[in-house]
């Protein structure tokens, strides 16, 4: 297989198996089961070689011309590949946990076929070599997703549905007029290292400046910066694979990698600081990152105070790109990874109290890390993962973010960090004490699994949170190893920095 | 001034007089008319600017034969559906023109 | 509202047809004369009449294009007449003089067509005309109730109707060969157009008299 | 003023006199048989403008076929108006 | 010796990992309190100074010993053996054993992880876990005191730990130092009890079972020590102004701790502000290093043998509280009791005549007007120090002896022996020869003998004269302030329920459909294609 | 014999030859026949359109005469691009209308040989040069589609269908006007002679002609506020009638207009009047999805996207009018992209509508519940030809939304890219009304039929190839450039 196809094989792995299922009966559960684990498979393999390829130079760059002057480009490098590695990952889990979630449920043909699609979007908007393809990608992954929030079809999902088309459409058009004006200024916009806006003549400034933020803005509503969040908290409604995915995987993930590819390969990071974009950008993070935390604060709803902390973690990421220097950029890409994993977790977690026991609120939840101490033993470590706590992924997150930020001579960065910690303990913690140390209830809210044997719930539900849950662990205790997502990124970081530095 | 010219200017006039008529006509018989009035003025403005020179255009008047054709087969076709409208409504003239129109949802 | 409405109709009419006659009286002289070419062109178009020239051979390609516009006229009249409420009465019996006076004409008007049509080559005169009279020779007939109503025309009926098209377009697409579409071959450019005219005045004369015949099915 | 002129003014004059009325006169029969009139005009006119064939076919289709048409549709239109209920 | 670091971190994980599936249980319990013997091994045996590099740990993290370290480690290491084998006997019939020694492992992992790390990183991360986990530590108990004070303990540390990892951030880049200083000290502070961020320890104290609040007291509060010393610039920069007020702070601590700690019932509470007090000496310590840098390297030894000497005597003292508990008061136990007692006071004899002594001297040096101002106070603070031990003796003395003494007496006795032994034996043993020879002249036995022997003199008078000691509630200033707090939650507006709506297409627009039909009418539609056929006229032939 | 073989002529002969013969062949028979002389005609565009590529633009003289005495037609990339579309349409919906009448057989007596007339008239139009000849082929049309959408019967289409004459009848009455005054004013008819002479100096009977041919073509067209007659005629047909429609005729029309616009009277234009086309477009965007929303028969809908969909054509004029060649280039790209797009997406999306009441034996938006679990594969198409005209990527739609941003931006032009921007959401809300409604559960006392395969293929034939011309339209564009100035 030569070289230009792989990208087009990892994002057509995930396409094929995701078209055909939608056309197979409800019934035909084996076949299904078959194509999405294979697609998921192949596509890590895929992956497994480029990621071996890259480390040793080489590039992936799959180019097909559109129109006249502008190319699809799939273009796999260090930045696409730890996206479509994580994504890669995270879907094979997600998979897993939705064949056991929607066991027996109706619709699960179209669901597992919106489902690839949605994935299909994410590994492409991972690897867009340019602009115009992440925007190809990052709408279809607006579409492919929709069905997904709605799949309940309850009205407070289709509510969700509407609210969260009329954001992501939205923030797309944003995107799109900023795309198609930059298009205009610099012709075809690839995403190089170290950016090429800065060749235009300085006159330009003005222009890519208000470029800037259209790009921003319509990215940032997929990222769910406050005050484009809202859609976020809404569309929890959707099944948990489905909001594992929507949080931790594809949705708020593309918007936010979408901006790092803006920062640091559309305007380079030097330039976007010399246009001083750079302070506006960090300063919207931080306000995300502190408001999305209070919000959360005031949530009984247990998935609805994810999602706001969804909202805040996201933006650390925002955050750390925002942040002048190699330390910061680390910060930001490496939280890309960690929150994905984090914050799967905690939705497999949420997803199998409720399936389990019937538990939707932080109130009910007393006393269940005795019910399911496995469940509940991956959330914590999530949970205190999202606090920064160490050894767990987000510390390593967050020790680069605040060296960043002092690097970046940001030290009020710094502050926000903190205070967002201290507000993610506020909403976690307490959590924890109810599920670990409070007595029970006398009855659960709906008990749909009843405890037999040695399981707490459905395998199917059990082993991906775990699996998440160790990752969380491992990819913060071994930060430092070869191949850990810190050492990929600072792989990354230092040709992002290396492209300008001279 | 020839005579030709002459009647290319009645033909502007019965175009304008047709228009008016098409378009404020509510009765479809009367808009049929006042449409082949319309093309009549057309056509008159064809032959007779064509041959304003004085000299006679076959082109215009072959021209002209072929919208007669025209204008009766769609004179015709509209006659067919305004009988056919009579017979489902009971009237010749469109739903939004009828004194009792009330506002259509379709 | 609607008075507003006529008002600014009317007035934006007249202003068109002031318009209309300001400018035709302000036109400069042509820059293209078509009647001397029609001239010059005449002897190879295998007509003597130049109107005949332009319709059936210089500009034949609107005259087939004109053909299908009528047959079509008639295709929506059916199509109506399918679904129509019309429940097709028996017509009221026509007074026997206008039934005496159908049966003369009506051969005769036959025959005036086929003047018409042999005529169109060096005269005024021509496929449309004889149609014409054809049909009206038709209309005479049904009001004598002589013909009945066409709710569904037959085959052969279908098959007169398209024959005028029919065979026009076998010409026009047999001129392929030639070079172009519809370019006669100079030697049967004559004949050919003869052909044509005749198979078209059958049509267009049962087309005709088929736009008030299929109307006509279901009145009383 | 010839006398060719002072035809094709009184031509042109029924011409638009026939064909205003045909539109505005309130009785659709008469408006009709305006029409047949103003067809018949225009059949003259053509002739005036050195156009036979028009004149014909103008006679026989514009006038006389469509004349038909009409006419019969406008029976059928009386027919409709006389049983209203039915 | 890299093997058994990593052992020495590893076990009480590894003990904790057994506690967690319930068919190993029995085995991790059994395990559970050697778990810090390899630690213990470590630190006596390990060469000093030695490092073990492990990048692919965390951000790197390096592990070893200093001097600093080994003293640190022997006696955390040698508290929480006692205390786990303490534990054993404490809670043989408690339903929920394995939850506190899993607890208590993951704590012990945490504490002896710092002692053992030498990067920031590191450092920060067992910080945590230890910060974190004993939180399972103080609500073993399950009761509304227990949740308050693990609630109140949980807040402060996470305060801290956020301003321990801003320090720890700062403090790489020399331009934030005084930043780097500030966060440093008040993160740290949180856990060795500066005055204010001291509120949590009363709580716990008194909260936690016994072998848990030996710990806390004894092995973790030296961790924020060891922050301190680790990573504050002492004997590098001159911060006066810093160092006045963490000296400051630091008396403010040892008399606060005293007054307060004299005003409580029990024990648990009154040997939490004794800590306040006691670690109020290493503030003013750490609070002269950083005024006069010169100052420090003879600092430093007494500090850490305070440490050393501190940490024991707490830790037996807390172990002497619990066995009095236990099995009642009886003369033999309050003997043992009187120990530590003694050793915190400062009696001859005790290393606390070794440490007092050696401060005293650390401190002489200073400029005017700390060196005179603290000659003036230290002996009251002694005096201080030693009338609270005589009240926690009168406090003991008054336990009515528990119901069922259940646990075996020799599981209890035999951990609070090895303390005494060590807290009589360790500090010697490990002191300069320098400090050792001045603590056993004869002006120094003097000197710290008058404050006991004074205090037991009050004590006695108070005893007669039936002084009755006013009350505070443990945790002092905190009570009004969460008060106030609870009062402004009630009177504050929630925060309004935000609602996402969209303007409902159909609503807004009720009028098209109206609209529609109009433009549908004939008449409408051609006086508007008339008006634009004029308009197009007109803006093409150039008229527009 | 290649002469015989000649692709172009044939385009109109054969749909004229078979349509007429359908006719005779009797009621609701020659399916078969269209089928296959579609795919005859499909092949033989694009012999055209390799013809095109190889060689250039061709002109061919009818009769052999040439202009001005004979009929010229032409064959440029935009001609050969419209008669593709047009093809690419046909063919799909042929094979959907068989399966339609199939299930629903109203109307399908006389479909086969309207529907060829109406191609032959649709392909004539697209290649020819000649005014008065246009003239004829905008009435072939006309009637054609009058009568399409008059076959099923019923009060509501007759009214349509004579709403709708009357609206062509005038449209073709102010073109013809036109026509006469250029004869009156040149002397001639052809395109090819005509067009040097025009000049900005022209006699007032000029404009005059150019306005009166715009706006009759306006009107047939059905650029706001001449909608009036197209949702009932489009949502009232049958579904590969109002297919057929929505997704030709309304562009033949404005294939039209475009041609006058940037070739005929070129130097007749001004920014004023451009801007007036753009704003009408303007509002026929807005206006359209507006109503389009509130909808709540299926068919009405799409049909009232269509009065949409038109607008965005018009933006084209003021983009592409006295601006740089560049922007223009780009905007008449992005023009006739969305032409094709919105056709094959608007048929689609018919088809899908048509199968869908098929299935649930009604036009009710609000009855569409358990669609999308009986016919997947028709909500699918439904959804991906929404995305096109959404101007969602990866679809053609998306890429004339794109050319059409881009020269907006260029020429700063701000105002169309926030009426565009509005319109593709308003879009998605429409489009979503429908899908979302599908993806519910099956209401009780509802029912969902199965319908033929071929309906749902069909369908998503087209459907799929909106969104592929996304993907590989820049052949596409190669195409229209043949014949134009660089």
């Amino acid at each position: 297989m030569s070289d230009p196809w792989l990208p087009a094989m990892v994002v057509l792995s995930s396409l094929l198996p995701g078209l055909i299922i939608f056309f197979l009966a409800e019934t035909r559960i084996r076949l299904r089961t078959t194509l999405n684990l294979t697609g998921a498979l192949v596509k890590l393999g895929f992956i497994g070689v480029m990621l071996w390829g890259v480390q040793n130079g080489r590039e992936y760059v799959f180019r097909h011309t559109v129109l006249p002057g502008i190319d699809l480009v799939l273009h796999a490098d260090a930045l696409a590949l730890l996206f479509v590695t994580l994504s890669a990952v995270l879907w094979l889990f997600t998979t897993l946990y939705a064949i056991g979630y929607l066991e027996g449920a109706p619709n699960r043909s179209r669901f597992f076929g919106f489902f690839s699609l949605c994935v299909t979007a994410t590994v492409g908007v991972a690897m867009a070599g340019n602009l115009f393809t992440f925007f190809l990608f990052y709408e279809l992954l607006t579409l492919a997703t929709y069905p997904l929030v709605v799949h309940r079809g309850t009205d407070k999902a289709l509510r969700a549905g509407r609210i969260y088309l009329a954001y992501t459409l939205g923030g797309g058009a944003l995107l799109l007029i900023g795309t198609v004006w930059l298009y205009g200024l610099a012709g075809q916009v690839d995403f190089i290292q170290g950016g090429s806006l800065s060749a235009l003549p300085p006159e330009a400034a003005g222009q890519l400046q208000l470029i800037f933020l259209l790009l921003i803005a319509g990215l940032g509503v997929k990222a769910a910066l406050v005050p484009l969040h809202g859609w976020l908290p809404m569309a929890m409604v959707a099944p948990a694979p489905v909001s594992a995915l929507l949080h931790a995987v594809a949705v708020v993930k593309a918007g936010a990698f979408g901006i790092v590819r803006v920062v640091y390969e559309v305007y380079g990071i030097e330039f976007a600081q010399s246009l001083a974009l750079l302070l506006p950008l960090a300063i919207a993070a931080s306000i995300t990152i502190i408001w999305g935390s209070l919000r959360a604060l005031f949530q009984d709803d247990l998935k609805k105070r994810l999602a706001y902390s969804t909202v805040s973690q996201v933006a650390y990421i925002v955050l750390g790109v925002s942040l002048f220097g190699p330390i910061g950029t680390i910060g930001g890409l490496v939280h890309l990874v960690h929150q994905g994993i984090m914050k799967i977790t905690l939705f497999f977690c949420a997803g199998n109290y409720a399936e389990t026991l019937g538990i939707h609120k932080v109130s009910e939840m007393d006393g269940v890390g005795r019910r399911m101490p496995w469940t509940t033993l991956a959330f914590s470590l999530g949970a205190l993962g999202m606090i920064g706590v160490p050894p767990l992924a987000g510390f390593a997150s967050k020790w680069y973010l605040g060296a960043g930020a002092l690097e970046a001579g940001m030290p009020w960065a710094l502050a926000v960090l903190a205070a967002s910690s201290l507000l993610n303990a506020a909403y976690f913690l307490p959590i924890l004490h109810r599920a670990w140390f409070k007595p029970a209830n006398d009855a659960w809210p709906d008990e749909k699994i009843p405890q037999r044997g040695r399981w707490e719930t459905a395998p199917l539900l059990l082993i991906p949170p775990l699996a998440t849950a160790v990752a969380t662990l491992a990819t913060g205790l071994f930060a430092g190893a070869a191949f850990s997502p810190l050492s990929w990124v600072e792989l990354i970081a230092v040709r992002e920095y290396l492209a300008w530095i001279p | 001034m020839s005579a030709a010219l002459l009647y290319a200017l009645t033909g502007a006039a019965l175009f304008a007089i047709g228009l008016a008529g098409l378009l404020l006509q509510p009765h479809l018989l009367r808009k049929i008319l006042a449409f082949n009035i319309l093309g009549s003025g057309v056509f008159l403005i064809l032959v007779g600017l064509g041959q304003r020179d004085g000299t006679i255009d076959p082109v215009p008047q072959a021209m002209v034969l072929t919208g007669i054709v025209v204008a009766i087969a769609a004179t015709a076709l509209a006659l067919a559906l305004a009988r056919q409208l009579l017979d489902l409504t009971g009237q010749m003239r469109l739903p939004e023109d009828r004194s009792d129109a009330e506002p259509v949802d379709d | 509202m609607k008075a507003w409405r006529t008002a600014l109709t009317a007035l934006l009419c007249a202003g068109l047809a002031l318009a209309l006659g300001a400018a035709m009286l302000a036109l400069p002289g042509f820059a293209v004369r078509l009647p001397g070419q029609v001239a010059a062109n005449l002897d190879d178009s295998g007509v003597a009449h130049p109107v005949t020239a332009v319709l059936l051979n210089f500009r034949g390609y609107d005259t087939l294009l004109e053909v299908a516009v009528l047959l079509l006229a008639l295709l929506g009249v059916f199509a109506l007449s399918l679904h129509g409420s019309g429940h097709a009465r028996p017509s009221a019996p026509a007074h026997p003089v206008l039934q005496t006076l159908a049966r003369l004409l009506a051969p005769l008007m036959v025959l005036v067509a086929g003047y018409l049509l042999w005529i169109g080559a060096h005269a005024p005169g021509g496929a449309f005309q004889a149609g014409a009279v054809l049909a009206a020779a038709g209309v005479l007939l049904r009001l004598a109730g002589l013909l009945p109503a066409w709710a569904q025309p037959g085959r052969l009926l279908r098959g007169g109707l398209a024959l005028g098209l029919l065979v026009f377009l076998a010409v026009a697409a047999a001129a392929l060969a030639q070079g172009s579409l519809l370019q006669y071959p100079l030697a049967y450019a004559g004949p050919l157009i003869l052909l044509v005219e005749a198979g078209l005045t059958l049509s267009i004369g049962l087309t005709l008299a088929g736009l008030y015949l299929a109307s006509a099915g279901w009145r009383q | 003023m010839t006398p060719a002129l002072a035809f094709d003014l009184l031509l042109i004059a029924a011409l638009l006199w026939s064909a205003a009325r045909a539109l505005t006169t309130a009785d659709v029969f008469r408006a009709v048989v305006l029409f047949i009139v103003f067809g018949l005009l225009m059949a003259l006119a053509w002739a005036r403008l050195g156009a036979p064939d028009i004149a014909l076919a103008e006679a026989a289709i514009g006038a006389g076929l469509t004349g038909a048409l009409l006419l019969d549709a406008v029976g059928h239109l009386r027919a409709k108006q006389r049983e209203p209920e039915q | 010796m890299d093997t058994l670091t990593i052992l020495s971190l590893t076990a009480p994980l590894l003990a904790a990992a057994l506690l967690w599936l319930p068919a190993s249980r029995p085995l991790g319990l059994r395990l559970a309190p050697w778990a810090p013997l390899p630690a213990l091994f470590l630190a006596l045996a390990a060469p000093i100074p030695y490092e073990v590099n492990l990048p692919w740990l965390l951000l790197g993290t390096r592990l070893g010993l200093d001097e600093t370290g080994r003293v640190f480690l022997l006696f955390t290491a040698l508290i929480w053996l006692a205390a786990g084998w303490f534990a054993r006997a404490w809670l043989a019939d408690s339903q929920r054993r394995h939850v506190f020694a899993g607890f208590f492992l993951l704590t012990q992992a945490g504490n002896l992880g710092v002692c053992l790390v030498l990067d920031a990183a590191g450092f920060y991360a067992f910080f945590a876990l230890m910060s974190l986990a004993a939180y399972g530590l103080i609500v073993h108990d399950r009761s509304a005191a227990a949740r308050r004070a693990g609630r109140i303990y949980l807040v402060l540390a996470l305060a801290g730990e956020m301003l321990i990892l801003s320090g720890l951030l700062l403090v790489a880049d020399a331009t934030h130092m005084p930043a780097a200083v500030v966060c440093l000290i008040l993160g740290f502070g949180v856990k060795t009890g500066l005055p204010l961020l001291h509120v949590s320890l009363p709580l716990a104290y008194a909260a936690t079972p016994i072998p848990g609040a030996a710990v806390l007291a004894g092995a973790m509060i030296n961790a924020g020590l060891l922050g301190w010393l680790r990573f504050l610039p002492l004997g590098e920069a001159t911060l006066p102004g810093t160092g006045s007020a963490l000296m400051l702070a630091g008396l403010l601590a040892i008399f606060y701790g005293v007054a307060v700690g004299l005003a409580q019932r029990q024990p648990g509470a009154l040997l939490a502000y004794s800590s306040i007090s006691q670690m109020g000496y290493f503030s003013l310590a750490l609070g002269a290093g950083l005024l006069a840098p010169e100052l420090w390297p003879l600092l430093l030894s007494v500090v850490v043998l305070y440490a050393l000497h501190h940490a024991l005597a707490k830790a037996a003292l807390f172990l002497g509280v619990g066995v009095a508990e236990r099995h009642g008061a009886s003369r033999r136990v309050l003997l043992g009791l009187a120990l530590p007692a003694l050793a915190l006071a400062g009696a001859p004899f005790t290393s606390g005549t070794l440490v007092k002594g050696g401060l005293k001297t650390g401190l002489a040096n200073l400029p005017a007007p700390w060196a005179d101002l603290l000659a003036a106070l230290l002996p009251l603070a002694a005096l201080g120090t030693a009338l609270l031990m005589v009240r926690l003796l009168r406090l003991v003395g008054r336990t009515v002896p528990a119901q069922r003494p259940s646990a075996s007496v020799v599981g209890l006795l035999a951990p609070w022996l090895v303390l005494l032994l060590a807290l009589a034996g360790l500090a010697w043993v490990m002191a300069p020869q320098s400090l050792m020879t001045k603590a056993l002249s004869l002006s120094a036995q003097l000197d710290a003998a008058w404050p006991p022997l004074a205090a037991v003199a009050l004590g006695v008078i108070a005893l007669r004269l039936r002084w009755r000691a006013p009350l505070l509630p443990p945790g002092d200033v905190l009570v009004p302030l969460l008060r106030g707090l609870a009062y402004l939650r009630r009177r504050a507006p929630a925060l309004p329920k935000r609602r996402i709506a969209l303007p409902a297409g159909s609503r807004a627009a009720a009028h098209p459909p109206q609209l529609e039909s109009q433009l549908r009418a004939w008449g409408t539609a051609g006086a508007l294609w008339l008006a634009l056929l004029a308009a197009l006229i007109a803006l093409l032939t150039g008229m527009g | 014999m290649t002469d015989f073989l000649d692709p172009l002529p044939w385009l109109i002969v054969l749909p004229l030859a078979w349509g007429t013969l359908a006719f005779v062949l009797g009621p609701g028979r020659g399916g078969r026949l269209a089928v296959a002389a579609i795919a005859l005609q499909g092949a033989l565009a694009l012999q055209l359109a390799g013809q095109l590529i190889d060689s250039g633009a061709r002109v061919y003289a009818v009769g052999g005469w040439g202009a001005s005495l004979g009929i010229d037609l032409m064959a440029d990339g935009l001609a050969v691009v419209m008669l593709l579309l047009t093809q690419a349409v046909a063919l799909p919906l042929a094979v959907y209308a068989r399966g339609y009448f199939a299930a629903s057989p109203k109307g399908r007596e006389l479909f086969w040989p309207l529907t060829g007339f109406l191609l032959a008239a649709l392909n004539a139009l697209f290649l020819s040069a000649d005014l008065f000849n246009i003239y004829v082929t905008l009435e072939l049309l006309g009637l054609a589609a009058v009568g399409l959408v008059a076959i099923a019967g019923g009060t509501q289409p007759v009214t349509a269908a004579m709403r709708y004459l009357l609206a062509t009848l005038l449209g073709s009455g102010a073109w013809l006007l036109g026509v006469a005054l250029i004869y009156g004013t040149y002397g001639s008819v052809s395109l090819a002679v005509l067009t040097p002479l025009i000049h900005s100096g022209a006699p007032l009977a000029v404009p005059l002609a150019a306005a009166l041919m715009l706006a009759g073509l306006l009107l047939k067209t059905a650029l706001f506020p001449f909608h009036f007659w197209l949702p009932p005629a489009h949502g009232g047909a049958p579904a590969p009638v109002s297919a057929l429609l929505s997704a030709l005729v309304i562009k033949a029309t404005f294939y039209l207009a475009l041609r006058l616009w940037l070739e005929l009277f070129l130097p007749l234009t001004t920014v004023a009047a451009a801007q007036l086309l753009g704003a009408l477009g303007a509002a026929a965007i807005l206006w359209g999805s507006v109503l389009a929303l509130m909808q709540s028969r299926l068919k009405m809908l799409v049909a009232y996207s269509t009065v949409a969909q038109v607008g965005y054509l018009f933006l084209l004029f003021p983009l592409a009018t006295q601006v740089p060649p560049a922007a223009a280039e780009s905007a008449l790209a992005g023009g006739v992209m969305q032409a094709v797009a919105h056709g094959l997406a608007k048929a689609a999306m018919f088809a899908a509508a048509g199968s869908m009441i098929v299935a649930t034996g009604r036009d009710d938006i609000g009855h569409l519940g358990g669609v999308g679990v009986r016919l997947p594969l028709t909500l699918f198409s439904f959804g991906l030809a929404g995305v096109t005209l959404m101007g969602l990527p990866p679809s053609g739609g998306f890429s004339a939304k794109w050319l059409l941003l881009g020269s907006a931006l260029e020429t700063g032009q701000w105002w169309w890219v926030v009426v565009m921007i509005v319109g593709g959401l308003l879009t998605a809300a429409y489009v979503f009304k429908v899908l979302r409604r599908a993806f519910l559960p099956r209401a009780a006392g509802d029912r969902v039929a199965r319908v033929p395969r071929t309906l749902e293929f069909s369908a998503f034939a087209l459907a799929l190839a909106s969104i592929l011309l996304g993907l590989f339209g820049a052949p596409l564009l190669e195409l229209l450039a043949v014949g134009r100035a660089a």
